[in-house]
């Protein structure tokens, strides 16, 4: 190097709060890792329930909660990578929703010897497909993903229960039966009950892990980043905006699939009405868990805790006694309590940052 | 001549496909009026409301309507009586603004008569809990209330976090079911009221491996509780047959429109309208009670498939 | 501004378009003076709740409020149980209506100041703090009248309001159109509304020149709030009645309400007359589908299809071509793309 | 590597390249050859088409008639990770990074985009990547500690972004490496870094192509000059071979001449004292007086308080110690608003970003600040009120439209800053804080913007400008502070002070800033 160390010393390029805060280790490390706060959240509430009623910590409700948490895990998923390019769906519940009950209807009709894995397999396929359409939507219209896919939403369910058809299906195909009863652990309570761990709830981490490998370890992963950092700039660079649109909505389109098919199986029936209307509450679960409303953020742990936390928040309600009365009012009061916690958190560090706005 | 709409509170569902069937026998006996049924899409008083609103405004000569809510609907219908429409309602026997209300049963004796047969399987003592579609939900309310009021005969009988709401919602409701026997292992007993809380809390049951153990009495439809039945997941199911119940609305508001007197003890021609009940209702219109309740159970419900 | 007149154009367009077909279909009756007034006076909830998004929205930082129909929920709530006490509601209806209708718009004011207040002082996102608010509106409301509806009673000054006519014109649609026009005003002429526009146009360049971007947002979520107050006082006129639960598919269908108007997302720009004309053509449109017969889920489907060709034609410039002849080429506002190869 | 040599077939040529944008002809038949080895400055006033022009050679943008040569092949338009295939590697003017990336990820993920031929469903080699960026940041002196590899660049300040970027254009094998305006936020020693760079690159024949409105650096470097004007290219040659009145002239089409524009003097009555002022640490014991009619110059490295300094004159940093007196007054300033009531206006550094509202209208983009002044009878703003406001503003601030209606984004960059004064005209101010007033405006922009300055400071207005163009500072101000490790380390008098003692000052070390 020929130039003069002195004048290029870099102290400015350490993050800002690192200089003279002597706890700035740690309160980098939360700003960094927004998911951090989220998980010290779910700890916290879990601490304070198990005191409430240590009933909780029973493998019998840990058990149920997990269950509980796979067709939100799935979606949730598919909206951090859509958030994370820069984007937002409230269409996947509509896509669920269209892939399970049509796939339903044609393995009763017409293929009743399908078997389970190729069902899967049409299920994402599916759903990747009306994700594409999203994603070629937004692409070619770019306009704000939001009114893209408020209309898809329409558009799907409209499809699906105007021209598809609206019967429950209660008597499912039997692989689907079995796909949902198939257990990986039973635990025996002591009055008698058994509580079984299926094995469709690994398909959550399993899609997980996918999620976290597609952003961490390959180039997708990043270039999504990059488009939710600066679409423009990313498409400057070579990050192909088209195969990032396209990709981002198709994946949570195929989660989406894939989850109404869990959704099934584990239901044991199909019902078309199913599934829309969530949609808000997966994409404050995502938000929960670190990703900011405004792309380019997140991470796949933040995504699994902030499920973690809307399933157990929303499946202890009773376990500590709040009337149904008063349910929503806790539930929002949640909201609200766990959104200020994690922006003073994030604020305070962020005061410490030179940026002079707040 | 005439035409009389059937309003129902969502469309699609099996409830109200079943209901449909009646109408559409209706409307082949009356070839010469014009008879349908619609509903919205969402299940939302207010979106039932805007239908409502719009076939007054299309000059519908007389509207069968199963309120979401009875009270939102108050100021549409007497809008349309004032201008002439013949309104007849179900499933709202506090609905003032109507002109005769169709019940296929009296609430009280219906909550009463579910809490009873939950009782006889408990053999009168342990905890039960109750469910509800939602807590706006009148009739459920009211069938949970003479439920409780019933099971005031058994001292042993321990009601434990009552009025849980399950949004017609089977998954919902499987999951809070679970949660409330974490929480309650011991409970013994599940009265419900919405249609598919039977199909969640008795899979709720079935999984957990508690069938037998553990006794379910609520509303449901046969054709889709025949599984858990057969398992003995659910006790046993209260219902009143829907199509009757759309055959007795229509065949009221034709009558009405011919201007027909309704009166006490009369037979509207639909099985188990055949000797109603005719009182003075809450509001301006009557009160028609027939005796459709139908409990069935693992050994009878092959009687009713629908 | 020319592309804010091209969706002003098709909106008015399609008002035209959907009054014609309804009047052809229906031989006449779509066009009747009753049914234009049952349409106008079920156009003033929705209206009102949309305008308050496309306020939120307008102040960008992410905004939208998704607790309109709560908050529109538990004022005519919380007001209804408090004045029924209160006031003989057909001894004295002039005094009962006064008080019920200021009583419902304070909570309106009070659940908005609150929105506004969480996302100005803490820093919440817009959608997780209405998100939040939403359900503890409804939970109140839920809590308060311990989940039954609550009767408000028609006084006649109320049965006027909800339904009443002059000149023909419902006073609910009459009461829209004023509070929209004056809103209309309030953003495009007063120092406020500037000020709105541009905080959400660039919010940090707002902050530079001074702004009291807090005290913007606060208001604007505030107004909201009052306008979903005023929303359930009609709601109340109308119904005679309100519940914790009215109105739950209003949440999309107000939002479908202001995209379909013009409104950006992103904040800084969107118009009053195309929320008044969009919630119109929803109007228009579901009634006319309503008085075919067709399922209510077509209209769910026609909704979509309806919105994804508006943004096919804003984002074509269609109407623009089509008046301007295809001079111009398309190619104008494209973003650059990787070609193959 | 393969080279070409410089005399053989060019690397890259444009031949008669046009650009419209809408209704803007942007380009019209630029024609241009590149060579392998040599140094390039394009050169012109603002909105001549040179970010265009760039755009057109790193794909970012397609032509609207014409075509580009690429290494003896033709093609009618590129594409981003077609020119990054051929080595064309570009610095933009907004230094395109990307906010939420780490700096390793800017610097060094174009590497592996590339080698898969722009296909993103391809491993990540994580061992590559940090090793790439490692060797690029050590290229422009920055030493890759893994806290800084792991930085997000959202969290750099500026200087060390331009850095990064620059790093992320020689991170590959590059043959053309295009900067657009590199230079605008670093110091001097960090421009001396960035000329050994291209040198560097020269000899290993890498064509460079810089975009710059310091001609200064221009002939340091050397090489060819391509001197736009109006979407044409008006001259091409070696640069040593034009004087800087002759390059000034064919930029503008005008003669401007560099001179000192302060001709008066500083009134005698004092507007604004600092007494040992402090804010956390940004900077500290910063004690300096302001007269009316007077300019002082703020200069400094960039992490020398001088900024940070700005921002809590402006209201946009706390005070932490001392104070402000205004008029012998003791002042709070703890926000924007109470700094715009004292009378204190603060121009941005950052125009698009902190100044104006880019889809807005002139208007709009005018008034801001005098929205309660304009009011009708109505307590409404008045519109024909506020439209003689935005035409006296225009006018006095000479625009080059009179349309105030027209969005503030169609104005090329002279005129939007401009406008973003102009705003701060229409109240009035007492004291105006300009940051880097003329950053990336072109030498026609800037007599105007120096001429309103030299008005404002006739009309008793106090200018304080934080700059690191010395020449700016040298020709405009009456003293000049000198700041350093967040201290007032030297004051000077502007018409006698030299820019070497000025460079000193800002480039000792701390220790011995403080002696
Ligand atoms: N994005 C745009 N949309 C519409 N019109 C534009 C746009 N950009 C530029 N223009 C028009 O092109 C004109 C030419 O701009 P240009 O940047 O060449 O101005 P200029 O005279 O060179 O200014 P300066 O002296 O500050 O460099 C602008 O004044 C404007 O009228
Ligand atoms: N995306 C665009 N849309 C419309 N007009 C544009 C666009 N980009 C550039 N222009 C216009 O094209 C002309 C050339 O702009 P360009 O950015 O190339 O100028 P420049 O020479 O780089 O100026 P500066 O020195 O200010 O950076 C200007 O009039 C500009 O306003
Ligand atoms: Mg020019
Ligand atoms: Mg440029």
């Amino acid at each position: 190097m020929t130039m003069t160390q002195s004048t290029f010393d870099n102290r400015n390029a350490a993050p800002p709060a690192g200089r003279h805060h002597p706890r700035a280790g740690l309160a980098d490390t939360f700003t960094r890792h927004p998911e951090l706060v989220s998980l010290c959240l779910l700890v916290a509430i879990c601490v304070a329930v198990a005191l409430i009623n240590p009933a909780f910590l029973s493998p019998t409700s840990l058990i149920d909660m997990g269950r509980a948490s796979v067709v939100t895990g799935l979606f949730a998923l598919g909206v951090f990578s859509i958030l994370a390019a820069g984007g937002i769906d409230v269409s996947f519940t509509a896509i669920a929703a269209f892939a399970m009950y049509s796939l339903t209807l044609f393995v009763l009709k017409v293929a009743p010897d399908l078997p389970m894995a190729a069902i899967l397999l049409i299920a994402v396929a599916g759903g990747t497909a009306l994700g594409a359409v999203n994603g070629w939507l937004v692409h070619e219209l770019r306009v704000a993903a939001l009114i893209v896919t408020i209309g898809t939403q329409y558009l799907f369910r409209g499809i699906l229960l105007a021209f598809i058809g609206t019967v429950w299906l209660m008597e499912l195909p039997p692989q689907m039966v079995a796909f949902g009863k198939a257990s990986m652990l039973d635990v025996t309570t002591a009055n008698g009950a058994t509580v079984t761990l299926p094995w469709y709830f690994l398909v959550f981490p399993a899609a997980a892990l996918l999620t976290w490998a597609i952003f961490n370890r390959t180039l997708m992963g990043r270039a999504i980043f990059a488009t939710g950092g600066n679409p423009e700039v990313a498409a400057r660079l070579g990050y192909d905006q088209r195969t990032v649109h396209l990709f981002v909505f198709a994946f949570a389109g195929g989660l989406a699939g894939l989850a109404g098919i869990v959704h099934v199986c584990a239901n044991r029936m199909a019902n078309p009405f199913d599934l829309v209307g969530t949609e808000i509450g997966v994409i404050a679960a995502v938000v929960l868990g670190g990703a900011r409303i405004t792309g380019g953020t997140g991470s796949v742990l933040g995504t699994v805790t902030g499920v973690l936390l809307i399933t157990v928040v929303n499946n202890v309600l009773v376990l500590v006694g709040i009337p149904s009365t008063w349910q929503r009012v806790v539930v929002g009061a949640f909201i609200l309590l766990a959104a200020a916690f994690f922006v003073t958190r994030r604020g305070k560090l962020q005061s410490r940052n030179r940026k002079p706005s707040p | 001549e005439g035409t009389i709409t059937t309003v129902v509170k969502i469309s699609g569902i099996p409830w109200f496909d079943r209901m449909e069937t009646g109408v559409e026998k209706f409307a082949e006996e009356n070839a010469d009026m014009t008879i349908s049924q619609v509903g919205p899409a969402q299940a939302d008083s207010a979106q039932q409301l805007q239908i409502v609103q719009d076939l007054v405004a299309k000059g519908t000569d007389a509207l069968a309507v199963v309120p979401m809510d009875p009270a939102i609907l108050e100021g549409i219908f007497k809008r349309a009586m004032d201008r002439g429409t013949i309104i007849v309602t179900h499933e709202a026997d506090n609905q003032m603004n109507t002109m005769v209300d169709v019940e296929a049963f009296d609430n009280a004796e219906y909550g009463a008569a579910l809490n009873a047969r939950l009782a006889e399987c408990m053999g009168g003592e342990g905890k039960w809990t109750t469910f509800v579609g939602s807590l706006g939900s009148r009739t459920h309310m009211q069938w949970v209330g003479a439920g409780e009021e019933n099971a005031k005969q058994f001292p042993g009988m321990e009601l434990v976090d009552p009025n849980n709401e399950s949004f017609d919602d089977a998954n919902g409701t499987y999951e809070k079911a679970k949660e409330i026997l974490r929480k309650h292992p011991d409970i013994k007993g599940f009265q419900t009221s919405a249609g598919n809380d039977v199909l969640g809390v008795g899979r709720a049951i079935e999984e957990a491996g508690l069938t037998g153990k553990v006794c379910l009495v609520g509303t449901g439809l046969p054709n889709p509780s025949a599984a858990y039945l057969d398992s003995g997941a659910i006790t046993a199911i209260g219902f009143w047959d829907p199509q009757k119940a759309g055959m007795a609305m229509n065949a009221v508001a034709k009558m009405l429109l011919e201007g027909k007197e309704l009166t006490d003890g009369m037979d509207l021609g639909v099985e188990g309208y055949n000797s109603v009940t005719l009182k003075d209702g809450p509001g301006v219109g009557k009160l028609l009670i027939g005796n459709g309740m139908v409990l069935a159970d693992k050994d009878t419900y092959k009687d009713y498939l629908f | 501004m020319r592309k804010l007149d091209g969706r002003l154009a098709i909106l008015s367009m399609l008002v035209v378009v959907l009054m014609v077909t309804g009047g052809l279909v229906s031989g006449g009756t779509y066009l009747s003076l009753f049914n234009l007034q049952s349409m106008a006076t079920q156009v003033p909830e929705i209206g009102l709740l949309a305008i308050g998004v496309m306020l939120a929205m307008c102040a960008g930082n992410g905004g939208i409020d998704l607790s309109g129909i709560a908050l529109a929920n538990l004022a005519g709530v919380a007001s209804g149980l408090v004045m029924t006490q209160f006031i003989p509601v057909y001894d004295a209806p002039w005094l009962f209506t006064l008080c019920f209708t200021l009583g419902a718009v304070v909570v309106g004011i009070l659940g908005g100041l609150l929105n506004g207040l969480i996302i100005s002082r803490l820093g919440i996102t817009p959608i997780l703090c209405t998100l939040g608010t939403q359900m503890l509106f409804t939970g109140l409301a839920v809590v308060f009248s311990d989940g039954r509806s609550v009767t408000i009673g028609s006084p006649d000054p109320m049965y006027e309001l909800g339904n009443g006519v002059i000149m023909g014109v419902p006073y609910s649609f009459l009461i829209f159109l004023a509070v929209a026009l004056v809103l209309g005003a309030v953003l495009r002429f007063t120092p406020f509304g500037m000020r709105l526009m541009l905080t959400g146009a660039n919010a940090r360049a707002a902050d530079y020149s001074g702004f009291a971007k807090r005290r913007i947002f606060t208001v604007t979520y505030t107004l909201s709030g009052a306008l979903a107050g005023l929303a359930g006082v009609i709601i109340a006129a109308r119904n005679v009645n309100v519940k914790w639960d009215y109105g739950t598919s209003y949440l999309l269908i107000a939002i479908l309400v202001a995209v379909m108007a013009g409104v950006r997302p992103e904040g800084g720009s969107g118009r009053i007359v195309c929320v008044v004309l969009s919630a119109i053509v929803l109007q228009l449109l579901s009634s006319l589908l309503n008085f075919i017969g067709l399922s209510n889920f077509v209209r769910d489907f026609a909704w979509g299809a309806l919105l994804l060709a508006f943004l096919a034609v804003g984002r074509f410039q269609l109407i623009e071509r089509l008046a301007a002849g295809i001079a111009s080429g398309i190619t104008s506002a494209r973003v650059p793309r990787a070609s193959k190869g | 590597m393969t080279h070409s040599d410089p005399t053989d077939q060019p690397f890259l040529e444009l031949r008669g390249i046009h650009k419209r944008f809408g209704g803007v002809h942007a380009l019209r038949g630029v024609d241009l050859t590149l060579r392998a080895g040599e140094a390039y400055h394009l050169l012109g006033e603002n909105g001549c088409g040179k970010s265009t022009v760039i755009k057109i050679m790193s794909g970012a943008h397609a032509p609207s008639e014409g075509e580009i040569i690429l290494d003896g092949r033709r093609h009618s338009e590129l594409s981003p990770i077609m020119a990054l295939e051929a080595g064309i590697e570009t610095v933009y003017q907004d230094l395109s990074l990307l906010p939420n990336l780490t700096v390793a990820e800017n610097v060094a993920l174009g590497e592996q985009l590339v080698a898969g031929h722009g296909r993103l469903l391809r491993w990540l080699d994580r061992a590559r990547l940090s090793e790439t960026a490692k060797k690029a940041l050590r290229e422009v002196g920055l030493e890759p500690t893994r806290a800084l590899l792991g930085t997000r660049v959202s969290d750099l300040p500026l200087a060390i972004r331009q850095r990064v970027a620059i790093a992320r254009a020689i991170a590959q094998d590059a043959r053309l490496v295009i900067m657009d305006e590199p230079t605008t936020s670093l110091t001097r020693h960090e421009v001396e870094t960035l000329i050994e760079v291209v040198g560097r690159l020269r000899a290993q024949n890498v064509a460079v192509l810089f975009v710059t409105h310091k001609l200064e650096e221009c002939y340091r470097i050397g090489g060819q000059a391509i001197v736009f004007r109006d979407g044409l290219c008006v001259a091409q040659g070696p640069i040593a071979g034009y004087s800087r009145a002759e390059l000034s002239e064919l930029m503008t089409g005008r003669e401007i001449e560099a001179r000192r524009y302060r001709e008066g003097h500083p009134g005698t009555a004092e507007l604004m004292r600092l007494d040992n002022l402090g804010s956390g640490d940004g900077f500290h014991g910063v004690t300096a007086t302001l007269h009316e009619g007077e300019i002082l110059g703020i200069t400094g490295l960039s992490d020398s308080g001088r900024n940070e300094l700005a921002l809590a004159l402006a209201g946009h940093r706390e005070i932490t110690d001392g104070r402000i007196e205004m008029d012998g007054a003791p002042v709070r300033i703890n926000t924007p608003a109470q700094s715009i009531a004292l009378g204190i206006g603060y121009v941005p550094e950052d125009r698009l970003g902190e100044g104006l509202f880019i889809e807005k209208s002139i208007l709009d983009n005018e008034v801001p600040l005098i929205l309660d002044r304009i009011l009708g009878p109505m307590g409404t703003v008045s519109r024909t009120k506020a439209r003689a406001a935005a035409r006296t503003i225009s006018e006095d601030m000479k625009l080059n439209t009179t349309d105030v209606d027209l969005p503030v984004g169609a104005l090329s960059g002279g005129n939007q800053q401009r406008v973003l004064i102009g705003r701060w005209l229409s109240i009035a101010p007492r004291v105006l804080v300009l940051h880097g007033p003329t950053v990336g405006v072109d030498v026609g922009s800037k007599d105007t913007i120096y001429r309103t300055i030299q008005d404002m400071a006739e009309r008793g207005i106090g200018l304080v400008i934080v700059s690191d163009d010395l020449p700016e500072l040298l020709q405009n101000c009456d003293r000049i502070l000198v700041m350093n490790g967040g201290r007032v380390v030297a004051e000077t008098a502007g018409d006698t002070a030299s820019e070497d003692d000025i460079y000193r000052a800002m480039l000792a070390s701390p220790a011995e800033a403080a002696e």
